[in-house]
């Protein structure tokens, strides 16, 4: 089972762009080996998700602020190292809770993080143009990744 | 009672001579959004959600006040009507104030219920955020928020056509339009309020409300509607 | 009172008139009376007393006499000679014109409107063809023109069934906007079963710039009545209700003072013309909303209750007022009856286009030359009523639009000058015949504006029963807004042209289905204008000010702002 | 002309707080300063709803202390009611606000600050994080996830909901614990004993290698919290207290209504979060910290005479020892203090579920509107929450002042980080070990400023220095 976790804050525009992605790939549906989540931030709890006995890899969906736009804007990176925790908030990287995760299974986990380029950060809903697009091209890569990693 | 044959979404069904269409559509399996509608009330064909598709009918028909006659062709679910019941959803979100997550009416709400069933989850409108009177508390037991209200008028014909007090009633046209207590006073001033509460049950969303109810808390009760109604056309209460 | 008391009524009257050696016709109708026919009328009156021309000189107040913005106009009426009408006349003026016509016997020269210029010569007046001519508060007057024959006449030698036959065959349709064949609804109204029936004289006119209506009312007023009278003798009504809005004070009095004075001489009440039909009328007040104009509306309001309008069928023929069936018609509809019983259907039939028969008042208004209230046959063009009737656009601008049935109307560009004016076409432009609003626009507006104007009324004048209507005006005109202040972007555009169709489809009244007209027929024809108002944030024409940024592309725009703004 | 530095969390969304270190003429510090940028209306639009309707608008001012918020609601509720609630909506209203402390200390203790505070500022950056406290902790790290989960937990199994419940209701609670609830929080309670042990064991262990930042976060204040009416540890309700930096009682127990006696609040423009100050010592002064004063779980340790659990009032002996045995001045030690109330709260939910009248289900009052004030006091984890509403006679609010946590510890904070600027701060130029400090130094106090915004997890920071003529000297980008 393939846990993917969307996350970002919707009313942020761009922001919402990794939500919207993990809901346009729960929609499609078609597959009973994905498991899909949407949250605005990551927090720790979701390092037990992560951990369910079921899930044999996770991949993060999530907004970059690069502003880049065009197919190769968007990027699939395996997670690796981890930086410090946050100053001022109370929320997780994507490798930090991988690391938890491991803990508590005991055993690697295969992680990837998406990255949608986004522009506009301000309070609002819906998308930019660029982050749209970028979205677009995000939904194919995924879809070539997903099979991809069921060969596997 | 005679019968009459109608063909819904191309399968032929029969429903009583006089049943409206949304009564026809309801015996036949097919279910039809309402929120201005409420089984005992006069309907008013007013929140255009279950409009429906008449073969031969220049324009969509309100399933709730047209009457089914023999052999009509009804299509209920085209591309568009549902796409217009989306949009009569949202325009509704925009209207007014809507915030779910602190509304009494969470978990019971029939605007929010009927957004969840056609997938509405936001609204493509800009929100309007009017001007609008204050909250109305004055009232020993009711509170009225005209934040929430959508306009279906269910609470003034409840009011009015069941209890018969005609205590509520609706001021000023258009989007200005409002709920108004008598001649707009506040309701705790009111002296044609009979404290029978049917307004309060009969609204689809938070707007009237039992005071002191707090998020999520208000459940409401629509049934004894057509009790009371069916009740005094079988003369149930009659010691004459 | 009986036909032949009629006849001598009529016959007294007229021989009284041509005892005079001049008249003196003073328009006595709203546009004349805001620009000073009263004091015109007082001074002249003042005058002809001193000079001790009572015997001779006839002065009498008259309904319209059409080019509105010419007034205070003055008709001289003399036996054998051509009515001279002075415009623009001042009290000192109209002694100048007594002592002319009287003492020295020479017209005058000055503020003389040539009768046979292209605004008279291309008219056509039926429903208005007494009312430059009668005094609207005399029942003498209109009987003197032949008033109340019709109604005599199809209570003596007509059966109900032939009146209606006679309507049919005259092929009007309903005036106020929809142009609803009017045979057919009273053979509806007139086979409805009820113990009671009811007419109803739709006389709410609200369209922006439209005033047909209002001067049917104030001008003839006993014409609508003997029209609700026959249509009530049609159908087997006995009940008539005039509903004239509030705004109206000047119609709804001339109608009362009509109403008593018909009823003192026992052509409405009880027994008419010693016939057993029986009629009375009412009026009702409306107070100024638009949607009461809409017929159920109107019907809702009549009872007492909000006007608001309900979902037709069942349609007022079959249950209206209090349940029963009614006759609703638009006061211009009421105006074309006596005319076609008098004359008969098949003279009516000769006038008009094949589908829209007769005549059509217009309310000529805008950027024109000659503004004011034309009687036109069906079938004439938009070019002749604006450049020949209307005399063309003022100031060296050119033509760019019709707007046509008010705010429910569309706009009609150049290209379709030539198009004969009749329901049929105008609807296939995207537009409606409406109750004869007519606004013409010069190529200094903008039609953006001109939407965003519309709509504003429609949001205004929405009662809000209905979603699509109630919000959807409001999010509509919240687009436009944003479309001239140079805040949208090209969604919103889309926003609004998918908004526009689905109030367009989904509203409960007319009102509602129609108030997307002038958004989507400038957006049909003058597309380049929006799209020049949000891509390049300009108004072609200059109308719209575009203080405003869209909120996008704030972040770019702010440090251009600051550049300018510490430059300036 | 001055030098500005600023160390800006440089989020892909507009910051919500920053920092901004001044340097005078000779380049040493003058000033720090932490921004807080966001700005939220809540004071604003909660005027015109019914009171009741208020701990389900404020409990969204946060999304880790939405309980906190919720209960000085209800509190405030309860006063313009003029109600008692039934004694066992008192205490499971206690109960729920002891889980809240247990997931909310285990967030800042375990997942926040424990790489820094376990590992050391010295250890190897690039392991000093997450990885390297599990690669050298795995116990703890795993526990820590487990405890902050229980926290969640006790709340859900009470509120049907972890996070925006609607549980606690002005007049009480909404639905009474059952048997097979309370089996379910009983159950969990041994972990939570055995992880706090291990916690404290380890950070206890630590304080060797911190000398420095001891006495860096070191300086004399005030101290503010609730105290029980015998001068114990308080979390939910009581007498607020102050005390001076060596222990002497300033005031020994204000009653909550009397708050403003005490507390003003000043305002700054370069900041959104407010300063309030101690009235009686004078008019606001920032530079010199004049009626500053300390909340949260190092001011209510100093504050109270005794915590009244038999572990906790063992542990905060040894704690008192760290001090001059009664009061603790190092901002340092609210990591420690952390824990003990942790401990507290274990030891207090046990005892009180121990006893079969919390199964009663009578636990909600009925009332009108009987006061047009209602004030409402919680110790919340960061510190003390005042929920202050007017109403009209129908219940409507018309007036509404909030006093958060992070706002009473506003000048302590840019105190704390003013003294870090000037030991760690080397001429011109920022080092690694400094902002290692400054990001420390700020989390000790664990502020709420960002709730419910989203920031990438990482937040890199950012140090220009300017010159006098505004040009960038230096850049010193991390992350």
């Amino acid at each position: 089972m393939l846990l993917l976790i969307g996350y970002g804050n919707p009313l942020r525009r761009d922001d919402g762009s990794g939500p919207a992605l993990a809901g346009m790939l729960a929609a499609r549906g078609g597959r009973d080996d994905l498991r899909v989540i949407t949250v605005q931030q990551l927090v720790p709890e979701l390092a037990q998700d992560l951990a369910a006995a079921d899930i044999t890899a996770v991949l993060f969906l999530d907004a970059s602020v690069s502003g880049c736009s065009g197919e190769n804007a968007v990027s699939i990176q395996p997670l690796s190292g981890v930086s410090p925790s946050p100053v001022l908030g109370h929320h997780f990287s994507p490798a930090e809770l991988l690391c938890y995760a491991e803990l508590l299974r005991g055993a690697a986990l295969p992680a990837w993080q998406l990255t949608i380029p986004g522009i506009d950060f301000g309070y609002g809903e819906g998308l930019s143009a660029s982050a749209e697009k970028n979205l677009a091209a995000a939904f194919a890569k995924v879809l070539v990744f997903l099979r991809k990693i069921t060969l596997q | 009672m005679s019968v009459i044959t109608v063909t819904i979404n191309g399968i032929e069904g029969s429903a009583p001579a006089g049943a409206t269409l949304l009564e026809a559509c309801r015996q036949n399996g097919v279910e039809l959004p309402t929120l201005c509608h409420l089984e005992g009330l006069t309907p008013i064909g007013a929140c255009r959600l279950c409009l429906v598709q008449v073969e031969g009918a220049r324009r969509l028909l309100p399933a709730c006040v047209t009457e089914a006659q023999e052999g009509m062709i009804i299509q209920t679910h085209t591309e568009k009507l549902v796409k217009y019941r989306k949009m009569t959803l949202e325009l509704l979100l925009s209207e007014r104030n809507h915030i779910c997550s602190v509304c009494v009416a969470n978990g019971s709400c029939e605007l929010r219920t009927l957004c969840a069933q056609l997938g509405v989850d936001h609204s493509r409108f800009e929100y309007r955020c009017p001007d609008l009177p204050p909250i109305d508390t004055s009232h020993e037991r009711n509170g009225l928020d005209h934040n929430r209200c959508i306009s279906c008028t269910r609470c003034i014909r409840a009011c009015d056509q069941v209890e018969g007090a005609h205590t509520l009633d609706m001021e000023g046209r258009g989007i200005e339009n409002r709920v108004i207590i008598d001649m707009h006073q506040t309701w705790g001033s009111s002296r044609t309020c009979t404290k029978c509460g049917k307004c309060v049950n009969v609204c689809p969303t938070g707007t009237l409300f039992w005071k002191g109810s707090t998020v999520a808390e208000m459940e409401k009760e629509v049934g004894f509607l057509q009790w009371i109604r069916g009740g005094r056309e079988k003369k149930t209460w009659s010691y004459l | 009172m009986t036909r032949e008391e009629l006849r001598t009524m009529a016959m007294k009257e007229q021989e009284q008139k041509a005892a005079f050696r001049c008249r003196l016709l003073v328009c006595y109708s709203s546009p004349c009376l805001s620009s000073g026919a009263e004091a015109v009328y007082k001074a002249l009156l003042a005058a002809v007393h001193e000079r001790n021309l009572d015997v001779e000189v006839d002065v009498t107040r008259t309904g319209c006499v059409g080019p509105c913005s010419r007034g205070p106009l003055v008709t001289v009426r003399r036996p054998g000679c051509e009515d001279v009408i002075y415009q623009h006349v001042t009290p000192e003026f109209v002694v100048r014109i007594l002592e002319a016509h009287l003492v020295e016997n020479r017209p005058l020269t000055e503020n003389v409107l040539p009768g046979d210029v292209p605004f008279f010569a291309k008219q056509l007046k039926v429903v208005l063809a007494n009312s430059a001519s009668i005094d609207p508060e005399s029942l003498e007057s209109y009987v003197s023109m032949g008033g109340f024959t019709a109604l005599s006449k199809v209570l003596e030698e007509m059966t109900p069934e032939q009146v209606v036959e006679e309507i049919k065959k005259s092929g009007l349709r309903g005036r106020g906007g929809g142009g609803f064949p009017t045979g057919l609804k009273w053979d509806l109204v007139r086979k409805a079963q009820g113990e009671k029936k009811y007419i109803v004289a739709n006389g709410d006119e609200g369209d922006p710039g439209a005033y047909m209506d209002r001067t049917t009312m104030e001008s003839d007023p006993f014409l609508v009545l003997e029209g609700m009278a026959i249509a009530a003798y049609a159908v087997g009504a006995d009940q008539g209700y005039f509903y004239v809005r509030a705004e109206y004070p000047l119609a709804a009095e001339r109608l009362a003072k009509a109403i008593k004075k018909a009823e003192k001489a026992e052509i409405l009440g009880n027994r008419i013309f010693g016939s057993s039909f029986n009629f009375r009328v009412d009026i009702r007040l409306g107070a100024g909303a638009f949607v009461c104009g809409e017929e159920t509306g109107l019907l809702t309001s009549i009872m007492g209750r909000r006007g608001q309008p309900y979902p037709r069928p069942p349609f007022p023929a079959n249950s209206g007022l209090w349940g029963s069936p009614t006759l609703i018609n638009n006061v211009e509809t009421f105006g074309n009856i006596a005319p076609i019983i008098n004359r008969g259907g098949d003279w009516y039939a000769s006038i008009g286009t094949e589908k829209s028969k007769g005549t059509k008042i217009f309310a000529l208004a805008g950027e024109i030359s000659n503004t004011g209230l034309i009687e036109v046959p069906m079938g004439i063009t938009l070019r002749e009523v604006v450049y020949e009737i209307g005399g063309g656009i003022p100031g060296g601008a050119g033509f760019k639009a019709a707007q046509t049935g008010g705010p429910s109307g569309g706009c009609i560009p150049a290209d379709y000058l030539d198009t004969p004016i009749d329901y049929d076409n105008l609807a296939s432009l995207g537009s409606i015949m409406g109750s004869g609003g007519l606004v013409i626009m010069n190529d200094r507006s903008c039609m953006v504006d001109v939407a965003r104007f519309f709509m504003d009324f429609c949001r205004d004048e929405s009662c809000g029963k209905c979603i699509p209507c109630r919000v959807g005006t409001s999010q509509m005109l919240g687009y436009l807004e944003k479309i001239c202040n140079g805040s949208a972007v090209m969604e919103d555009l889309e926003k609004l042209r998918e908004l526009a169709e689905m109030v367009q489809e989904t509203s409960l009244c007319g009102l509602g289905f129609t108030s997307p007209n002038p958004t989507l027929s400038t957006l049909r024809y003058f597309r380049a204008e929006y799209e020049a108002h949000i891509r390049e944030r300009r108004c072609p024409v200059g109308v719209c000010v575009m203080s405003e940024v869209p909120l996008r592309e704030l972040v770019a725009e702010l440090p251009r702002r600051i550049r300018e703004g510490s430059k300036a | 002309m001055a030098t500005m530095l600023r160390i800006e969390p440089v989020t892909r969304i507009e910051g919500h707080a920053k920092v901004s270190i001044y340097l005078d003429d000779s380049g040493a510090v003058s000033e720090a300063r932490l921004h807080v940028v966001e700005f939220r209306a809540f004071e604003k639009f909660c005027v015109g709803r019914p009171f009741y309707e208020m701990p389900g608008i404020t409990n969204r001012i946060c999304g880790i202390c939405p309980t906190s918020h919720a209960l000085a609601s209800v509190k405030a509720g309860d006063a313009i009611m003029g109600v008692a609630i039934p004694p066992v909506a008192e205490k499971l209203r206690r109960i729920f606000n002891w889980a809240q402390y247990i997931q909310s200390h285990a967030l800042s203790f375990f997942h926040l600050s424990a790489p820094d505070l376990l590992l050391g500022f010295d250890h190897d950056p690039a392991t000093r994080n997450v990885m390297g406290l599990i690669q050298k902790f795995p116990d703890v790290a795993r526990k820590g996830i487990r405890l902050r989960g229980m926290g969640q937990e006790i709340i859900r199994i009470l509120a049907d909901k972890s996070i925006h419940q609607a549980w606690a209701v002005p007049g009480g609670v909404r639905q009474p614990l059952n048997a097979e609830k309370r089996a379910a929080i009983q159950a969990m309670l041994p972990e939570g004993f055995e992880t706090i042990g291990l916690a404290l064991e380890l950070l206890k262990k630590s304080f060797a290698q911190f000398a420095d930042e001891l006495t860096t976060y070191d300086f004399p204040s005030l101290f503010a919290g609730l105290v029980t009416h015998e001068g114990g540890l308080e979390h939910y309700d009581g007498l607020l207290r102050f005390t001076g930096s060596d222990g002497t009682l300033i005031e020994a127990g204000v009653a909550n209504e009397r708050y403003r006696d005490y507390i003003e609040e000043a305002s700054e423009d370069w900041s959104y979060l407010k300063f309030p100050f101690f009235k009686p010592h004078g008019p606001y002064n920032r530079s010199e910290s004049a009626g500053m004063y300390r909340v949260g779980p190092l001011a209510r340790l100093n504050v109270c005479d005794f915590a009244g659990t038999p572990r906790a009032d063992e542990e905060l002996a040894s704690f008192r020892k760290l001090g001059n045995g009664r009061t603790v001045t190092s901002s340092f030690h609210y990591h420690y203090a952390r824990l003990i109330e942790i401990l507290f709260a274990l030891e207090k939910i046990a005892e009180t579920l121990d006893d079969d009248e919390i199964l009663d289900d009578w636990v909600r009052a009925e009332a009108g509107v009987n006061r047009l004030k209602g004030i409402g006091m919680v110790e919340a984890p960061r510190g003390t929450l005042i929920h202050d509403y007017s109403v009209d006679r129908n219940g409507i609010i018309t007036d509404v002042n909030l006093i958060v946590s992070t706002g009473h510890n506003n000048l302590a904070m840019n105190r704390t980080i003013t003294n870090i600027a000037r030991k760690y701060l080397q001429g011109d130029s920022v080092t690694e070990g400094m902002l290692n400090r400054v990001e420390h130094g700020i989390r000790a106090y664990d502020p709420c400023l960002s709730c419910s915004t989203h920031a990438v997890g990482r937040m890199p920071l950012v140090i220009r220095v300017i010159s006098p003529d505004g040009s960038v000297v230096q850049e010193f980008s991390r992350g």
